[in-house]
């Protein structure tokens, strides 16, 4: 066991923190930021197992992957709160409709 | 432990004394205007002494070189940084402490 | 024994901020968790020996990823008439977990304790060497042109995949547009010093990002990095209040935007004339390729970061802050 | 050495934390800006620190990005949160 385990033990538990906000919340701005810690939680996994390659030489593939997972995260996110915000344009508030509320 | 080892050591306990007061003075001052003053100059000090720290190690001048240079961004972006936060408050009617 | 603690504490700070940012009832508070949030995770590769990856992060978590949150939220607030500048700012009801029944709140929290455990679980069997991939690339890496293996993977090995990324962000560049569209705003004028500081900041910028491009051949960088810095860029000057003329707007930008993707595709197609398979570049002219399309690539990361942030930042913002003030 | 540099790390890392308490306490929305200052020393201080240690040179690359792109959050949040054109009565106090 080497310290890139407490890392992919500390991805796993943003993963879950982030799905669970995701289902908590109703707000969508919260549900975006829950979004982006499930992706951070993802990437940390990933790099974290690239690492058991050994002290000198880390797999680069891994990493390729999470650079551009990462810039794909953040353009995703400009979308979404595009979307957040015509929908709070139309609707008035930035909330998705409860199901059992109309 | 060289002689360059010591002053680098010496500057690194320096540094962090200075980042523990910024801190402290971020936690404990009354207003944000002292705040954001403790927290702007203690910890641009600390960093600058642990750059110096980290200078004498470097493996080339050009290497030292970098590391100033970083720390030159800092200082000027941690500045303007700081007078914009402080302006605003103010213009937003922020008040100020007086005892 | 030092490296555990630091490791440990880093892990902790990072799950406590994540917790914080998703629960905390303010808005504006949670989006200043994240960000610290980011910031850190930039340390947490550092430390698995992952500086590219560190390198995209602090360019993007530092300087887009707050700066969007933040002109989403600001512009939010202007809709639906919350007042931006209190000390709570969004004590929205909304942002508290709807009260579902106690037994169906304990069964998600089971159900998700299950899925953490079993991950560990996951994780924890997984061999504890593995080269995955590493030897692969280090053998191929003399034939790709550069000596960066993450840039070698990206560019090279699996182009198709930083192709199709293009594309990705031109969709989220169209999808955007096509909910509203760019409001042509007039130049604000700023204060002094912040003038002063995006006079001098941009250009250290864009040689910064020359920097990263030039160095992503040998060491860490490449084009992924050195956009996103160059998006930050852009972001700073429209924050301080320089807008893109009109003329500007029009090809230019579409050209700018597309230069990425289209490079791609255009090489792709001249590989396939001459060596039979697509992206698959001469070994000699490789590196040469490569620069060019992370070159062009840069320009359009950069151009399509810095217009989704002013899509977001200022679509109908003149329309809903005006008149609606109590 | 390198357990000097890691000790100053890890102390940093704590007086990260502890600044982290008066961001999520407030009082103001001034305060909560603060956090971009003290990330942006404090961070690039343990960024450079982290590089010595590892003796990896390109981490101060990191670094110099994390200096000059913290001043950007910065100023998003003067720009962006607290538009100067919305001066109002309400934020006294």
């Amino acid at each position: 066991m080497t310290n890139a385990f407490l890392y992919a033990l500390a991805g796993s538990g943003l993963f879950v923190l982030g799905l669970h906000a995701l289902v908590m919340h109703a707000h969508v701005l919260r549900k975006i930021l829950a979004i982006n810690v499930m992706g951070s939680g993802v990437f940390l996994i990933l790099v974290a197992l690239a690492r058991r390659s050994g002290e000198t030489t880390t797999d680069p593939v891994p990493h390729a992957m999470v650079i551009t997972g990462i810039v794909v995260a953040v353009s995703a996110t400009a979308l979404a709160l595009a979307l957040m915000l015509k929908l709070a344009e139309k609707s008035g508030q930035a909330v998705l409709p409860d199901k059992h509320g109309d | 432990m060289t002689a360059a080892d010591y002053v680098t050591a010496c500057l690194f306990i320096l540094g962090g004394i200075f980042f523990f007061a910024g801190t402290a003075g971020l936690l404990r001052f009354p207003d944000v205007y002292t705040r954001l003053h403790a927290l702007t100059k203690a910890d641009n000090v600390g960093l600058g002494l642990i750059v110096a720290g980290l200078a004498l190690q470097a493996e080339s001048w050009l290497a030292a070189g970098k590391l100033l240079l970083i720390w030159l961004l800092v200082l000027f972006a941690g500045a303007c940084v700081a007078h914009l936060v402080a302006r605003r408050a103010l213009r937003k009617g922020t008040r100020i402490w007086t005892e | 024994m030092l490296q555990w603690a630091f490791d440990t504490m880093l892990g902790f700070g990072l799950l406590w901020l994540a917790w914080r940012a998703l629960n905390s009832s303010d808005l504006f508070k949670a989006i200043v968790l994240f960000i610290a949030f980011g910031l850190l995770m930039a340390l947490a590769w550092v430390r698995l020996n992952a500086p590219d990856v560190a390198l995209a992060e602090a360019a993007i978590g530092a300087g887009l990823t707050g700066a969007l949150l933040l002109a989403a939220l600001a512009r939010l607030g202007a809709m639906t008439d919350q007042n931006v500048s209190g000390a709570s700012a969004y004590p929205v009801p909304s942002a508290q977990p709807p009260a579902g029944s106690h037994f169906s709140r304990g069964l998600l929290i089971l159900l998700l304790s299950a899925s953490v455990a079993g991950m560990a679980y996951a994780i924890w069997s997984l061999p504890s060497y593995a080269t995955g991939l590493s030897m692969d690339v280090a053998a191929h890496l003399d034939d790709s042109g550069v000596g960066n293996p993450v840039t070698a993977v990206l560019l090279n090995f699996r182009g198709y995949d930083t192709m199709l990324e293009m594309m990705v962000l031109l969709l989220a560049v169209l999808g955007v547009w096509s909910l509203g569209g760019l409001q042509q705003q007039p130049e604000k004028p700023v204060a002094a010093v912040l003038e002063t500081l995006s006079r001098f900041l941009t250009p250290v910028f864009i040689l910064a990002a020359a920097y990263l491009l030039w160095v992503g051949a040998d060491a860490p960088g490449g084009a992924f990095q050195a956009g996103s810095v160059l998006g930050a860029a852009g972001v700073l000057l429209l924050l301080s209040g320089w807008r893109p003329r009109v003329r500007l707007m029009q090809w230019p930008l579409r050209l700018a935007l597309t230069a990425g993707a289209g490079a791609f595709i255009l090489l792709g197609l001249l590989t396939l004339l001459l060596e039979k398979q697509f992206l698959t570049y001469p070994v000699a002219q490789a590196g040469r390729m490569i620069l060019l399309l992370e070159s062009l690539a840069t320009v359009s990361i950069a151009v399509t970061l810095a217009i989704l942030f002013l899509s977001v930042s200022s679509g109908h913002k003149e329309k809903s802050g005006k008149g609606e003030k109590k | 050495m390198q357990t000097l540099y890691f000790a100053l790390a890890l102390f940093l890392l704590l007086n990260l934390c502890a600044g982290m308490w008066r961001v999520l306490r407030g009082p103001t929305t001034a305060d909560r800006m603060l956090s971009a200052q003290l990330f942006g020393t404090t961070v690039v201080a343990i960024l450079l620190l982290l590089a010595q240690a590892s003796d990896s040179p390109a981490l101060r690359d990191v670094a110099l990005v994390f200096a000059l792109l913290a001043a950007v959050t910065a100023v998003a949040f003067v720009q962006r949160v607290w538009p100067e054109d919305k001066e109002s009565e309400r934020d006294r106090g």
